[in-house]
């Protein structure tokens, strides 16, 4: 059956985005109403688009050299994207109409909006790609919006610089993304998916070509899913509203480079050394993050970490060849992240911007509904049954018990970690004292802000449940495989609950000082080292080659160089007519020589 | 025997000496005078050549009548020269050439 | 016999020559030239170029040397007082005239016929009649060229150096 | 169809006219001696349109054994007459500044004298034109040479001028010397002084030093005439001494003059293989000594001479290139440039001076001349569409098929520093504030004659057909048959 | 019609030195070539091997010399941008302070040589429009220019001269190369006897010409007097020069160096890959340092002729293609940053870094158009520069290789990405540090950009964007042209 469907779905929030931008950016209220609206449609279409899966859609040549080079903007609707659409659309929604609430008083409030649809657009367009170049481009749009978004507050310098080192970050991991992709393209002739899927073979049969390959266009999701040595932009990129760090450094964007990586699992998983690397650059991550977000003092950048954490469970679960189960981690991790940002917003937004948990405290009482449902969303996150994040986390667990217990070991503290810094945070902010005017004075927030949540927090409860997953996913197999790992899992979990209850009930400031974890593994300090050594220092020197050798050196050495040879000439000009006359001679006999003698 | 060479010699080493006037000397008119006594080296050649070219028992008059001409225009030439050498001398009191480099370079 | 005429006139003729470039004073050095030119008027007399020598007498010792002698009397030049001789100069204008005097003889030694006696002149050499007849038919163009030549030669000669044109 | 040899009669008349009606009619104002020598001038000019050509014959004797009248010398005859014409317009401009020069109890003294010069310079380049004998070559030249002598001198009040007369006498007597020498070396080698014969003797096999000789002599007072290197010292001199409408005629007419006999000599020559690399070498030190040298000038008079100097390395580069066409297409643009720019350059210096500075902000003094000096200089540095452009395109066209590349790049190089020279001048009349905010008058004949220099200009650069047909094919055979 | 389109500006430029109403009429004519050049555009017959639109009038048959207009798909699409560019300059042109007529003459002139070069069919023309604007951009610069505007028009001027005289070298040489029958200043005659070409010969044209053309197109290491020329250039000059007149050049290669010379191109292409590098990668690390507006973006117009030398090096369809359409796109974007940051100079005095930011909470429209003509030049997706930059990458990925490892070309493909990762670093960079930010406290009365001037924005955003999503049509128009002369077997 084709349908117009799809392009609907794609082209609607970038023709609110355009509506908004070319005409209407003066009418605020009037923006966001066009914006949320294109949006709500938008998640129709993708339910539709859901409901049948024989759908297909007409395409268009974007580019194409006859016999050497085709890319058409065409769509893949298969399961996985059916899935990811829905999820994409429907939490996009949900974040717009919280938007609605949270950026009610923006004076940019326009701009964000159309950002917010473009970004819809760019990430509808992720995951309908049918071919490389085409997920690139999206891939590069959803960099542009991220770009737009985290500056979205580009008085404050450290929003601007955040902006750039998100999109240049991703620009990193494209350089790799793209050289991977002429590489398939030079081996297979294509960059369609499933014309590469018949010509496999002429990239397998070159498993040092294919490592190579596989590597770079993971180098992708490095950068996109915020993957070590990657990761850095994605904690700075909390400087940009809330709503935006749920939606794209949450749910979505980010969780796009797991969705490429299952994308193209049928290139990916030809090479076991690729998948070990992909697997270990996973665990790192996960660890690491984790490590780093017990000692964090702003709760978005917990979220943030933990956020980036997550992730490397699913890099984690695709480097040990089981797409499902990252899928399934994807799945529920975008409700409760989600939420849980969503909620962090609430209390930021009740109290007057302020993001630091120790002038937090004692918020449960304050805000009750964002206590439950952040509640929710930690309980799953932890991965305490039944809700969602058990089930996910489980299987990867149970994967990586299976297949590597190096990394099972690591996921396991990982989890123990993630149980510690999120009740660190619960901890911390809802229970206690105020500790700051704000805290005491907040109140809960408007309902535009608190129906997200709710429905977020309902999905944060079922999504791990097979009843409700398996309408959605193929789940993997993995997870009724081994029936102690979740006992272990929960062992962990419930541990490092207590640790992080019994370490901060009632404090009033942090009583840890691991200035290791706090300053980040110094990876930012390291990065700006490597940066001014490297980049700033060549860009220096280049400039001074440019100015001093190439150009004062070479030109205007030659030009002057000229300038004083006609000096030189001119001195024969001694206005002596007797030197002219002598001059005269030796031409005279020199002319004579050089005919006659020579 | 006196050969064609004989004169081209004499007449090379007169132009060799008008020649080294003209580029020793820092008075204009002996200058000058340098210049005619180049021409006359040339003359001479010429009629040495003339001589030397005889053809139907006559030398060849053609370069006599070149000599007549060449004679003709040093003359008027020399004229020229001193009148501007004497308006040279009526401005500036001075026939050295080294007075005369106002304009250089 | 020929021989000895011709050195000696040769002599006249380049020593002369050389009197007037070194000659400190104008008017020696004129005097010198006109010595000089009538060995070289000689000199074409012994190559049979009469009328040539005639008016080489006529024209040069007559009137150039004439013109040469009232303008250095007009001026009143005297002898150069003394400068510092530009010793560069001196070696370099010598060295270069010296060369081109080999360069010359170099030339003279390439030339064909140059070490030959000249061919005997068979007809009776009437040359002023012949130049005469040359002037008026064959080079009757050159001819009038010259003589707006000389025309402008005077009106130059008349706008330079008369003291106020009206 | 009217003979030639009476159009160079007809102007030795035209000029023996003036100087009497000057000597007799002392109550006319001299201006209209001049524009009668501009009517009768042009009118010889018309008439030469009306000449048949006649093809040389090697064999004649008497007149047509010097006189040639092929389509080179029409062509050069016409370069002539209009140059004369031209520069007759610039002394009317010029008399004022004259008047002060020129030693005399009235205003007007001596104009009459400054008006018909020229014209005999006229007749003796037009008998330059047509010369096909040493004898022809060395009598015409003389001609040109003596009236070049008075006019240099003629504002001898000013003693520049008077300076710039002795430095032009001398080394001109000089290269006179030599020319005389080097055509009696000839005459030694072959008994003959008709170029045909002299050709045919050369082509002979046998030892050629004498005739070597005499050819290096005679290329060398050649090159003195035209500004070549390393005889082009008196230029600078000379140029900025005289009197400026002098200064232009001597840049474009006895230097195209000593152009089409160095044409007509280097056919013979050139079967010599030593004249070719000699004149290649002087063309290279032309070029380099005329536009290297020119780069740090500030006085406009002498920029044009050296830049005078550097447009004979281009010459010379078509000449060694054998390209007829080139060399006379060149002359033409040459002609039509170098006129402009020294037309302007009088206008200005009779409001301040000939340096740069006199220049700054003529584009707001007078927006025509800034007009007319932009175009003759973009011109002279060759941008397209402008004769000296296509002047450009042809000599390294040339260059480059007869494989001298050397020249092309050096040519190309100093074209390079050309666009800096010239390009001063512009950035004084356009960028810069001027000095003194007197605008300056532009008489009405001197804005025509502009204007047509202008309308020549693009003509020529965009549009040359009428110049080549009137050459081709049989210049360009004459020119290119030694080879 | 193509004569129309040349003699428009020239004609008036004429009228505006005879004193016509300045900007009216500028802007007349610039609108009037604009629509005559979309009238070209959509009724040239596509997929046709050759020229449209010929007409020829001769001038001098010793010279082979005729004044010949025609075009191609190459050379529609560098009129479309020289008369898009060409209305935007003239549109953006305002408050000249002294001689404007004369301002407004020196702009048409310019596009008028550009068009000339583009429609010329001969190779005299060819060269001879593209030297005439030489003389209106030195006038620009020094006359209404800043900073130090002097030395630069002299730099400009000279280098430029330079090489385009050695361009005229080797132009001559070409056509001399051509057997005597065969030989023509016609580009079309030459390209039937291309075949004829010896080798060595083509060897040592080639790189004539490419030193010829590098120079024009500020190829590494001729590339010094492009930032200094752009920096001090009124707006408007900067624009043409920068969007359109410095094409000519790689035009040139893809015109006549490609198509005749193909042992040559084959020959030379490991140097012409090391100075392209240099353009990208050291050009771009120089741009880097950059402090201030102007010098930032001449370096990176500078840096990102580096693409486009990349994709005529890979000499296929595909990079050749690329190179074309990059050709066209980078025109757009660099005209329109250099039209805001003339905008922005006017109000503050200033480009100097150190002095800008916070500028997008006072002029929002200008840092829309900024940053969309930023993130065009920077090859994001949706804008011309990208399709094409996508193009150019795979076919210099494509050129020469095989599967065992990575040779020169897929080397430099690489490095090139890695250009294009430096160019995000100092665009965005240039952009945080004048717009966002805090703003500085000297530019609290600043306005906005002029209502009318969203016109030519407008058109401009318009045309990359429609390239951009539809880069097929850059195929569609440009590789007819180039088909024949690829030597290509199809893969």
């Amino acid at each position: 059956m084709s349908s117009l469907l799809p392009w609907y779905a794609l082209l609607l929030p970038l023709f609110s985005a355009a509506l908004i931008m070319l005409l209407t950016h003066r009418l605020r209220g009037l923006s966001s109403f066009i914006s949320v609206a294109s949006v709500i449609a938008s998640f129709f279409c993708c339910c539709l688009i859901f409901r049948h899966p024989d759908m297909t859609a007409p395409s268009f040549l974007w580019l194409r050299f006859q016999g050497q080079f085709k890319v058409p903007i065409g769509f893949t609707l298969d399961q996985l994207s059916r899935t990811m659409l829905v999820l994409v659309s429907g939490i996009g929604a949900l974040i717009h109409i919280y938007s609605l609430g949270y950026m009610r008083d923006d004076e940019g409030k326009s701009r964000y909006f159309a950002s917010l649809s473009l970004f819809m657009f760019a990430m509808i367009g992720i995951v309908l790609a049918n071919n490389f170049v085409m997920m690139f481009i999206f891939w590069e749009l959803v960099g542009l919006c991220s770009f737009l978004l985290i500056g979205h507050w580009f008085d404050r310098d450290a929003a601007a610089k955040a902006a750039n080192k998100a999109f240049i970050t991703n620009r990193l991991g494209d350089f790799g993304f793209m050289i991977g992709i002429l590489m398939v393209w030079l081996a297979t002739g294509s960059v369609v998916f499933d014309d590469i899927v018949p010509q496999i073979s002429k990239i397998t049969s070159n498993p040092g070509y294919l490592t190579t390959a596989v590597l770079l266009i993971f180098c992708g999701a490095v950068g996109k899913s915020a993957q070590f040595p990657l990761h850095v932009w994605l904690p700075d990129a909390m400087e940009g509203p809330t709503p935006v760090s749920a939606l794209i450094h949450a749910a979505t964007m980010v969780a796009a480079g797991v969705y490429m990586l299952v994308r193209v699992g049928f290139l990916i998983q030809t090479s076991q050394d690729a998948l070990n690397v992909i697997a270990w650059t996973g665990t790192i991550t996960a660890v690491m993050a984790a490590l780093i977000a017990t000692q964090q003092d702003d709760i978005k950048k917990i979220l943030a970490y933990s956020t980036l954490s997550q992730l490397g469970y699913m890099i984690m679960a695709v480097g040990l060849a089981s797409g499902e189960a990252a899928m399934f981690h994807l799945f529920t991790h975008a409700f409760f992240k989600a939420l849980l940002f969503l909620g962090a917003g609430s209390l930021i937004a009740m109290m007057h911007h302020e993001q630091n948990i120790w002038k937090m405290g004692g918020q449960g009482k304050n805000m009750f509904i964002t206590f439950v449902t952040f509640s929710i969303g930690t309980l799953a996150l932890i991965g305490c049954p039944p809700f969602s994040g058990f089930w996910s986390k489980d299987a990867i667990l149970g994967l990586a018990f299976n297949r590597n217990l190096f990394i099972f070991g690591l996921a396991l503290f990982t989890a123990f970690l993630t149980a510690f810094y999120m009740l660190r945070l619960m901890v911390v902010v809802f229970f206690g004292k105020p500790r700051s005017p704000a805290a005491q004075s907040s109140d809960e927030a408007p309902r535009a802000m608190l129906l997200p949540l709710v429905i977020l927090a309902i999905f944060a409860v079922i999504a791990g449940f097979n009843s409700v997953a398996g309408k959605f996913l193929t789940l993997p197999h993995e997870r009724d495989t081994f029936s102690a790992i979740p006992v272990v899992a929960v062992g962990a979990t419930v541990l490092g609950s207590f640790v992080a209850i019994l370490l901060y009930r009632k404090r009033e400031a942090e009583p840890l000082d691991l200035r290791l974890l706090r300053r980040k593994f110094f990876v930012d300090e390291f990065y700006a080292w490597l940066i001014a050594s490297t980049q700033d220092l060549l860009a220096r020197i280049a400039s001074f080659t440019d100015r001093w050798i190439i150009d004062v050196g070479g030109v205007r050495g030659l030009s002057g160089a000229t300038w004083g040879l006609g000096s030189l000439l001119r001195l024969f000009q001694v206005g002596n007519l007797q030197v002219y006359a002598l001059i005269f001679g030796v031409g005279v006999v020199g002319l004579l020589y050089f005919a006659l003698m020579r | 025997m006196i050969t064609l060479g004989h004169y081209l010699g004499a007449s090379a080493v007169l132009f060799a000496v008008g020649f080294a006037g003209v580029m020793l000397r820092r008075n204009i008119i002996i200058i000058f005078m340098s210049l005619e006594l180049m021409l006359n080296a040339a003359s001479l050649s010429l009629v040495a050549f003339s001589r030397s070219r005889v053809a139907s028992g006559l030398p060849n008059y053609n370069a006599q009548v070149f000599v007549f001409f060449i004679i003709t225009v040093a003359a008027a030439e020399v004229a020229v020269g001193l009148a501007i050498i004497v308006a040279l001398f009526r401005a500036r009191r001075t026939t050295h050439v080294e007075d005369i480099s106002a304009m250089k370079f | 016999m020929h021989l000895l005429l011709f050195w000696l006139f040769t002599l006249i003729m380049v020593g002369f020559g050389i009197a007037v470039i070194a000659n400190r004073n104008p008017v020696a050095s004129a005097l010198c030239l006109v010595v000089s030119f009538v060995g070289l008027a000689a000199l074409y007399i012994s190559l049979d170029a009469f009328f040539i020598g005639t008016i080489q007498i006529l024209v040069y010792a007559g009137a150039v040397m004439v013109l040469f002698l009232f303008i250095i009397m007009l001026l009143d030049l005297r002898a150069e007082e003394r400068r510092p001789v530009n010793w560069f100069v001196f070696a370099g204008g010598g060295a270069l005239a010296l060369t081109l005097l080999f360069q010359i003889s170099y030339v003279i030694g390439r030339t064909r016929g140059a070490h030959a006696a000249f061919p005997p002149l068979t007809v009776p050499t009437d040359d002023v009649r012949n130049i005469g007849a040359l002037l008026f038919s064959q080079f009757n163009l050159p001819f009038q060229v010259i003589g707006v030549l000389i025309f402008v030669a005077t009106i130059g000669v008349i706008i330079l150096s008369k003291r106020e044109l009206r | 169809m009217s003979a030639p040899q009476f159009l160079e009669i007809s102007v030795v008349l035209l000029g023996f006219a003036i100087v009497l009606v000057d000597a007799f009619a002392t109550n006319i104002p001299k201006r209209f001696l001049a524009f009668a020598a501009i009517i009768g001038l042009t009118a010889i000019l018309l008439a030469t349109f009306f000449t048949a050509t006649v093809a040389i014959d090697s064999n004649a004797v008497g007149f047509w054994s010097f006189y040639a009248f092929d389509p080179l010398a029409l062509i050069f005859k016409r370069i002539a007459l209009v140059t004369t014409i031209v520069v007759i317009v610039m002394i009317i401009d010029y008399a004022p500044v004259a008047a002060i020069g020129i030693s005399g109890t009235s205003s007007e003294a001596g104009l009459g004298e400054f008006y018909s010069i020229p014209i005999f310079a006229c007749a003796g380049m037009m008998w330059m034109a047509s010369a096909i004998d040493f004898v022809m070559i060395f009598v015409s030249l003389e001609l040109v040479t003596i009236s070049f002598y008075v006019l240099v001198s003629l504002t001898r009040r000013n003693s520049l001028s008077l300076e710039a007369g002795v430095k032009y006498l001398v080394l001109s007597a000089l290269s006179t010397g030599l020319l005389v020498y080097g055509i009696t070396w000839i005459f030694g080698a072959t008994g003959e002084t008709n170029l045909q014969r002299v050709a045919q003797s050369f082509s002979a096999s046998g030892d050629h030093t004498a005739a070597l000789f005499g050819s290096v002599l005679i290329i060398i007072a050649l090159g003195f005439k035209i500004a070549a290197a390393p005889f082009q010292l008196w230029v600078p001199d000379v140029y900025q001494g005289a009197p400026t409408p002098v200064t232009a005629f001597l840049s474009v007419g006895s230097k195209a003059a000593g152009i089409v006999v160095l044409l007509r000599v280097v056919s013979p020559f050139l079967a010599l293989p030593q004249t070719e690399t000699l004149l290649i070498g002087i063309a290279f030190l032309t070029l380099i000594y005329g536009n290297l040298a020119a780069i740090p000038q500030t006085n406009v008079k002498r920029l044009l001479a050296y830049s005078s100097i550097a447009h004979t390395g281009y010459i010379l580069i078509a000449l060694v290139s054998f390209s007829g066409t080139a060399v006379v297409f060149y002359v033409v643009a040459y002609l039509l440039m170098t006129l402009l720019s020294f037309h302007v350059l009088i206008l200005v210096e009779q409001k301040g001076g000939e340096n740069l500075e006199d220049f700054a902000g003529l584009s707001q003094r007078s927006p025509f001349l800034a007009f007319a000096m932009l175009i003759a200089v973009a011109s002279l540095a060759g941008v397209p569409f402008t004769a000296g452009f296509m002047g450009k395109f042809q000599v390294f066209d040339a260059a480059i098929s007869h494989r001298h590349y050397g020249l092309a790049i050096l040519g190309v190089l100093t074209v390079a520093c050309g666009f800096y020279y010239y390009f001063k001048i512009v950035r004084a009349m356009y960028w810069e504030a001027p000095r003194v905010a007197q605008t300056i008058l532009i008489p009405i004949w001197t804005r025509a004659v502009m204007l047509l220099m202008i309308a020549g200009t693009f003509w020529l650069g965009v549009a040359p057909q009428r110049v080549f047909a009137s050459l081709s094919p049989r210049v360009v055979k004459a020119v290119t048959s030694v080879r | 019609m193509l004569l129309l389109l040349v003699f428009t500006p020239i004609a008036a430029a004429i009228l505006l030195l005879l004193g016509a109403p300045a900007r009216t009429t500028a802007l007349g004519a610039a609108i009037l070539m604009f629509l005559t050049s979309l009238l070209i555009y959509s009724t040239f017959v596509f997929w046709t091997p050759g020229y449209n639109f010929v007409s020829t009038y001769p001038l001098a048959t010793e010279l082979h010399l005729n004044f010949a207009l025609g075009v191609d798909g190459l050379s529609v699409l560098m009129i479309l941008l020289t008369s898009l560019v060409t209305l935007a300059a003239v549109w953006f042109t305002g408050d000249i302070e002294k001689h404007e007529p004369s301002f407004y003459a020196c702009l048409l002139l310019i596009s008028a040589g550009a068009l000339g070069a583009f429609a010329s069919l001969d190779l005299f023309f060819f060269y001879a429009f593209h030297e005439l604007a030489l003389i209106p951009t030195f006038l620009l610069i020094g006359i209404w220019g800043t900073g130090d505007r002097g030395a630069a028009a002299w730099k400009i001027t000279i280098y430029l001269a330079t090489g385009s005289f050695i361009l005229l070298l080797g132009l001559i040489m070409l056509y001399q190369s051509v057997p005597m029958a065969a030989r023509s200043l016609d580009i079309r005659t030459l390209q039937a006897a291309a075949t004829q070409i010896p080798p060595d010969a083509q060897r040592n044209i080639y790189l004539v010409l490419l030193v010829g053309f590098g120079i024009l197109v500020s190829l590494f290491p001729f590339h010094t007097w492009a930032p200094e020329a752009y920096a001090s250039a009124p707006a408007p000059a900067a624009m043409l020069h920068a969007g359109v007149l410095k094409k000519f050049g790689l035009y040139g290669l893809l015109r006549i160096a490609l198509p005749l010379l193909p042992e040559g191109s084959r020959y030379w292409s490991n140097l012409l890959l090391i100075l392209l590098l240099g353009n990208i990668i050291y050009v771009g690390l120089v741009t880097i340092a950059q402090k201030r507006l102007d010098w930032m973006l001449g370096y990176s117009s500078v840096m990102h002729m580096g693409y486009i030398f990349l994709g005529i090096a890979a000499t296929n369809l595909i990079g050749t293609t690329g190179a074309a359409a990059l050709m066209f796109a980078h025109g757009i974007s660099i005209a329109l940053l250099f039209a805001i940051a003339g905008e922005i100079r006017k109000r503050t005095g200033t480009l100097d870094f150190d002095e800008l930011g916070g500028l997008a909470r006072k002029m929002p429209f200008a840092a829309l158009v900024f940053g969309i003509a930023a993130f065009a030049s920077i090859g994001l997706p949706g804008f011309a520069n990208f399709g094409a930059e996508v193009m150019v990458i795979f076919g210099a990925f494509r050129h020469g290789a095989d599967m065992s490892g990575f040779h020169a070309f897929q080397i430099a493909t690489v490095l090139a990405l890695w250009g294009v990762v430096i160019s995000a670093v100092y665009m965005l960079r240039a952009y945080r540090r004048t717009f966002w930010g805090a703003a500085a406290n000297s530019h609290e009365a600043l306005v906005d950009l002029r209502l009318m001037l969203r016109v030519p924005i407008t058109l401009l955003i318009a045309s990359t964007l429609w390239f951009g999503v539809s880069p097929q049509s850059f195929v569609r128009l440009v590789s007819p042209t180039l088909l024949p002369f690829l030597h290509e077997p199809n893969r």
